[in-house]
């Protein structure tokens, strides 16, 4: 039984739930067992906002609250702080080089993706978490890439159907920036790879 | 000697009565008085005397559903002393 | 004066008015002598028999001496909490559109404990009835001083009668209701005399037919003698009701088909209607 | 086949609150009423969404007190029908609970609760007399669709009131289930339900809170009444208690918890289980009736350590079953973040691991690493 964690981070209106939920719904569209739990509560003046996915071959046994995240994604520092002790020697920390400007601790595996110029270029500079969730994807394979659009397009409302589009081509420059499977989330395709 | 006639009657429960006297005071011809008879629960309950019209007056204030009202076919006379 | 035999069924007459309504397995009950709350429950028990609506009715009553009569009425009955029998018939409502639900409830259980209850469920317009027995007093603990209670008005805790600087004023119930927009037919009836229980009857029924017409809610205020609540002989007590409550708590149909109806239409009305209820006891009855 | 059997039965995300919602339809629930107020709000966005997809209602309630009104009507014409709201509401509709346990009307209430200190209010109801509800404490979203249904079973049952308390997590943590329709076996016929139809027949029915038989049918009386009631809840005690337990064969210490916590404490007690220490747990899913006996079974234990987000509560249920037999020490504690909705620095796997480790090894009598310092503002 293998249980991937992904802590997610950053400030209201960077899309942190957005991604949260892309990721979860494409998992589940894979058919593996999915936890998530988002914070969000001052989210929409500029604060924090984290989620947390679990994905699995089994029911999660995880709690909600992770102490021991596998991999993070940090779309901004403000918060970074009180995440980083979760996250294991060696994860993969995908992080916004535009709005991470921290130094990140020599023990994570780091990808800094310049999410915010890859957004602009794939139409929408606000998709950035979508570029972000891109890449991550591609590193790890924990979802394949037709389940990855799914998900967007199901955590997507009917009212911004019209971001689907921009939504897409940011995913697809997260997933072309990025070495494929570097450091990936299952022994199967790691051995595929 | 005088008559009176009545063109309609009551029956009375009087052991459901608890003496209230709501009949008393509603009955338009005045035809119901309250008797010195006391029923089990110790109550005074009221009497009928010739003249009831079947209005039904006391039977729509009775708390004790007391009242049962007819109207006679042919109205009944009564002599009374004048 | 002679008096006659009122023990058995005289021959050669017809009977016009029945000892018990139908909806009542037994007429005793242990309401105190010149209780104005059986006359008020036999305008809505036979009310229900009229309309032929007996199999379909369900009831929700309070908390209050009318409780007494749960195990003899022969309706389907829930017995709710005090104040909160409008929300228990809103329950029942929605879980059975067809069946015409009524609620009982005093004032103390209505306009104190539960005035929210009934104002809520007025505005929204629930299809049901809610029938008030309002004696401006708390009946069942002994005679204490409720909501609807009038200024000067003598209760157990306003001895010298109650004073609006101490106590505060009375809450017309029906008028407030009347002005909710979900209420369709808003009545104040009284029980003190015979005219005023065959107008209030003819309330209930229009009360159960705009229920029935799903209209919204009807609400039947009926202003109640409490002689022992009250401290005064049984035989006073009509007209100290008429003189009491009833010139603050104005009878008359307040809200019909969605109209609210002014205090001056009341008065004008109320007067026509007492003309013609003399008329009619002069003519030999009220029944017909 | 509903819409809704449709919508649930397909594994797909959805937090607690949706998947309680769609369980209770699935258990044939039809008419909800609730008050907003968080965490519970969205069991009422979520039931006032679905429900008249099947033709059920929900009403946004005025106030809880109107909210268990309705849900007292609709239950007496033998509906299935639920209310809830958090602890804080609950605590406004306890008359209510009492009056509708003694009436023996079949009550689901969800407690999306602030915390753990709602235990007293759910184990001993907060309301007058003698009455108990059966209370059932979901471990996570899944156990939370059983158990929700399970709840509409057993009320109908013994007609009787069932709560199911959950918090924050239950509420709004996500995870990919099914609701599938669970048959739990057959249940009475609810020939007491009023429709009307018996009105005017001599025969009509009443629903009464004290007993009492209409005019001429054999009067139970106050006291026979509830002393039946009694007897039924002692009975409900007998055979209705349920609880998971884990390595407790050979357990030195053994760690008590339910609810969302008890998550944390199982995930705890497995790693320090890899680690080869004697550690085991017992949780709670009923906590009326308590499950005495698996809690007993812990007696053999050096140390029992209850974990709960209160000041202490199930720790007096806990010291009841083991009965003196060992000593029983709180490891939790009040926990609750800036917001005082959510669950606090308490809540966390390493806090936990470092009180249990602590107990585990200086015994009762260890004294309890200090809280981390990173207390959440919001969540």
């Amino acid at each position: 039984m293998t249980e991937r964690e992904v802590l997610l981070t950053g400030i209201g209106g960077q899309g942190v739930q957005l991604a949260a939920q892309v990721l979860a719904r494409a998992a589940v569209l894979e058919d593996r067992h999915v936890l998530l739990f988002g914070v969000y509560g001052g989210a929409m003046r500029g604060m924090n906002t984290d989620a947390t996915v679990v994905v699995g071959d089994a029911p999660i046994q995880a709690p909600p609250l992770v102490s021991r995240a596998w991999s993070a994604i940090a779309m901004h520092d403000r918060y970074w702080s009180p995440v980083a002790p979760k996250v294991v020697d060696g994860a993969l920390v995908v992080v916004n080089d535009a709005t991470f400007a921290a130094p990140l601790d020599e023990r994570f595996t780091v990808r800094r993706i310049p999410a915010g110029e890859l957004a602009a270029a794939a139409g929408n500079e606000l998709a950035a978490s979508m570029v972000i969730l891109g890449a991550y994807v591609g590193l790890t394979g924990v979802v394949g890439v037709d389940a990855l659009l799914g998900g967007m397009r199901e955590s997507v409302p009917a009212y911004r159907r019209q971001h689907l589009e921009v939504n897409e081509r940011a995913l697809r420059a997260g997933l072309d920036r990025v070495e494929p499977l570097a450091v990936p989330a299952w022994q199967r395709e790691a051995a595929s790879a | 000697m005088t008559t009176i006639t009545s063109r309609g009657t009551v029956r009375i429960d009087t052991e459901a009565c608890k003496g209230c006297e709501l009949c008393i005071t509603a009955c338009p011809p005045r035809v119901l008085t309250m008797g010195s008879d006391l029923n089990r629960a110790g109550f005074h309950s009221p009497l009928l005397e010739p003249g009831c019209t079947g209005c039904a007056a006391c039977l729509f204030v009775c708390p004790d559903f007391c009242f049962e009202v007819y109207r006679y076919d042919q109205p009944v006379v009564t002599e009374v002393a004048s | 004066m002679p008096t006659l035999d009122t023990s058995t069924e005289p021959s050669g007459a017809r009977r016009v008015g029945d000892l018990t309504p139908d909806l009542l397995l037994t007429g005793e009950h242990h309401l105190c002598p010149g209780c104005g709350e059986p006359l008020a429950l036999r305008c809505l028990l036979d009310t229900i028999t009229d309309l032929e609506v007996t199999t379909q009715t369900i009831g929700v009553v309070g908390i209050g001496c009318y409780t007494a009569f749960t195990t003899s009425i022969d309706v389907d009955l829930v017995q709710a909490l005090h104040g909160r029998a409008p929300s228990v018939a809103t329950g029942i409502k929605r879980m059975r559109p067809d069946a015409v639900v009524f609620t009982l409830q005093g004032d103390g259980d209505m306009v104190n404990e539960g005035l929210q209850e009934v104002l809520h469920t007025a505005a929204r317009g629930e299809a049901v009835t809610c029938v008030l027995l309002n004696n401006g007093v708390f009946g069942e603990t002994g005679g204490h001083m409720t909501a609807t209670t009038v200024l000067g008005q003598r209760t157990k805790n306003t001895i010298d009668g109650r004073e609006a600087e101490y106590h505060g004023y009375p809450i017309l119930i029906g008028d407030l209701i009347s002005r909710l927009e979900g209420a369709s037919y808003v009545a104040r009836g009284s029980v003190h005399n015979a005219g005023a229980v065959a107008r209030t009857k003819k309330m209930v029924r229009r009360a159960l037919e705009s229920q029935r017409r799903g209209d919204g809610f009807s609400f039947v205020e009926v202003l109640t003698m409490c002689p022992t609540g009250w401290f005064i002989p049984t035989g006073e007590s009509p007209e100290y009701l008429h003189e009491t409550l009833g010139a603050v708590h104005v009878m008359g149909e307040l809200k019909v088909d969605g109209r609210v109806k002014t205090t001056d239409e009341l008065h004008t009305e109320n007067v026509a209607r007492q003309r013609e209820v003399e008329a009619r006891l002069a003519a030999g009855g009220l029944d017909g | 086949m509903t819409t809704i059997a449709v919508r649930g039965a397909e594994r797909r995300l959805m937090e607690g609150s949706e998947a309680i919602a769609l369980a209770s339809i699935a258990a044939g629930c039809r008419f909800f009423a609730g008050y907003p107020m968080t965490p519970f709000t969205e069991v009422l966005e979520h039931f006032a969404r679905y429900l008249p997809e099947v033709g059920g209602t929900c009403i946004n309630a005025e106030s809880e007190l109107e909210a268990v009104g309705m849900a007292w009507g609709a239950l007496a014409t033998g509906a299935r029908a639920a209310t809830g709201s958090t602890g804080q509401g609950l605590s406004l509709m306890q008359e209510s609970f009492a009056e509708i346990t003694l009436a023996e009307l079949p009550l689901v209430i969800f407690n999306l609760a602030r915390g753990q200190g709602d235990y007293f209010q759910a184990t001993r109801g907060g309301g007058h007399g003698d009455y108990r509800h059966l209370v059932l404490a979901p471990v996570d979203i899944t156990e939370a669709v059983e158990l929700t249904q399970l709840a509409f079973h057993l009320a109908d049952r013994w007609r009787n009131p069932v709560l199911v308390y959950g918090d924050y997590l239950t509420a709004h943590v996500e995870e990919s289930v099914s609701v599938d329709p669970i048959d739990f076996g057959p249940v009475p016929d609810k020939d007491w339900a009023v429709d009307g139809a018996t009105t005017g027949t001599g025969h009509a029915k009443l629903l009464s809170p004290l007993g009492l038989a209409k005019f001429g049918a054999e009067p139970i009386g106050i006291e026979a009444h509830l002393r039946r009631i009694v007897a039924k809840q002692h009975e409900i005690e007998r055979t209705e208690a349920r609880a998971e337990t884990g390595y407790l064969d050979d357990a030195e210490t053994v760690v008590v918890a339910f609810g969302s916590p008890a998550r944390f404490v199982r995930s705890v007690v497995r790693d320090l289980r890899e680690a080869g220490e004697r550690v085991g747990f017992v949780r709670p899913i009923t906590l009326w009736p308590f499950p005495a006996d698996a809690v007993a079974a812990a007696a053999g234990a050096r140390t029992v350590a209850v974990f709960e987000l209160s000041a202490g509560q199930l720790i007096d249920d806990v010291r009841l079953a083991v009965l003196g037999r060992a000593p029983v020490v709180g490891i939790g504690g009040i926990s609750t973040d800036g917001s005082g909705f959510g669950v606090g620095r308490l809540l966390d796997v390493e806090t936990i691991r470092d009180r249990v480790l602590a107990v585990h090894r200086g015994g009762a009598d260890a004294a309890l690493p200090p809280l981390p310092d990173n207390e959440r503002t919001l969540w």
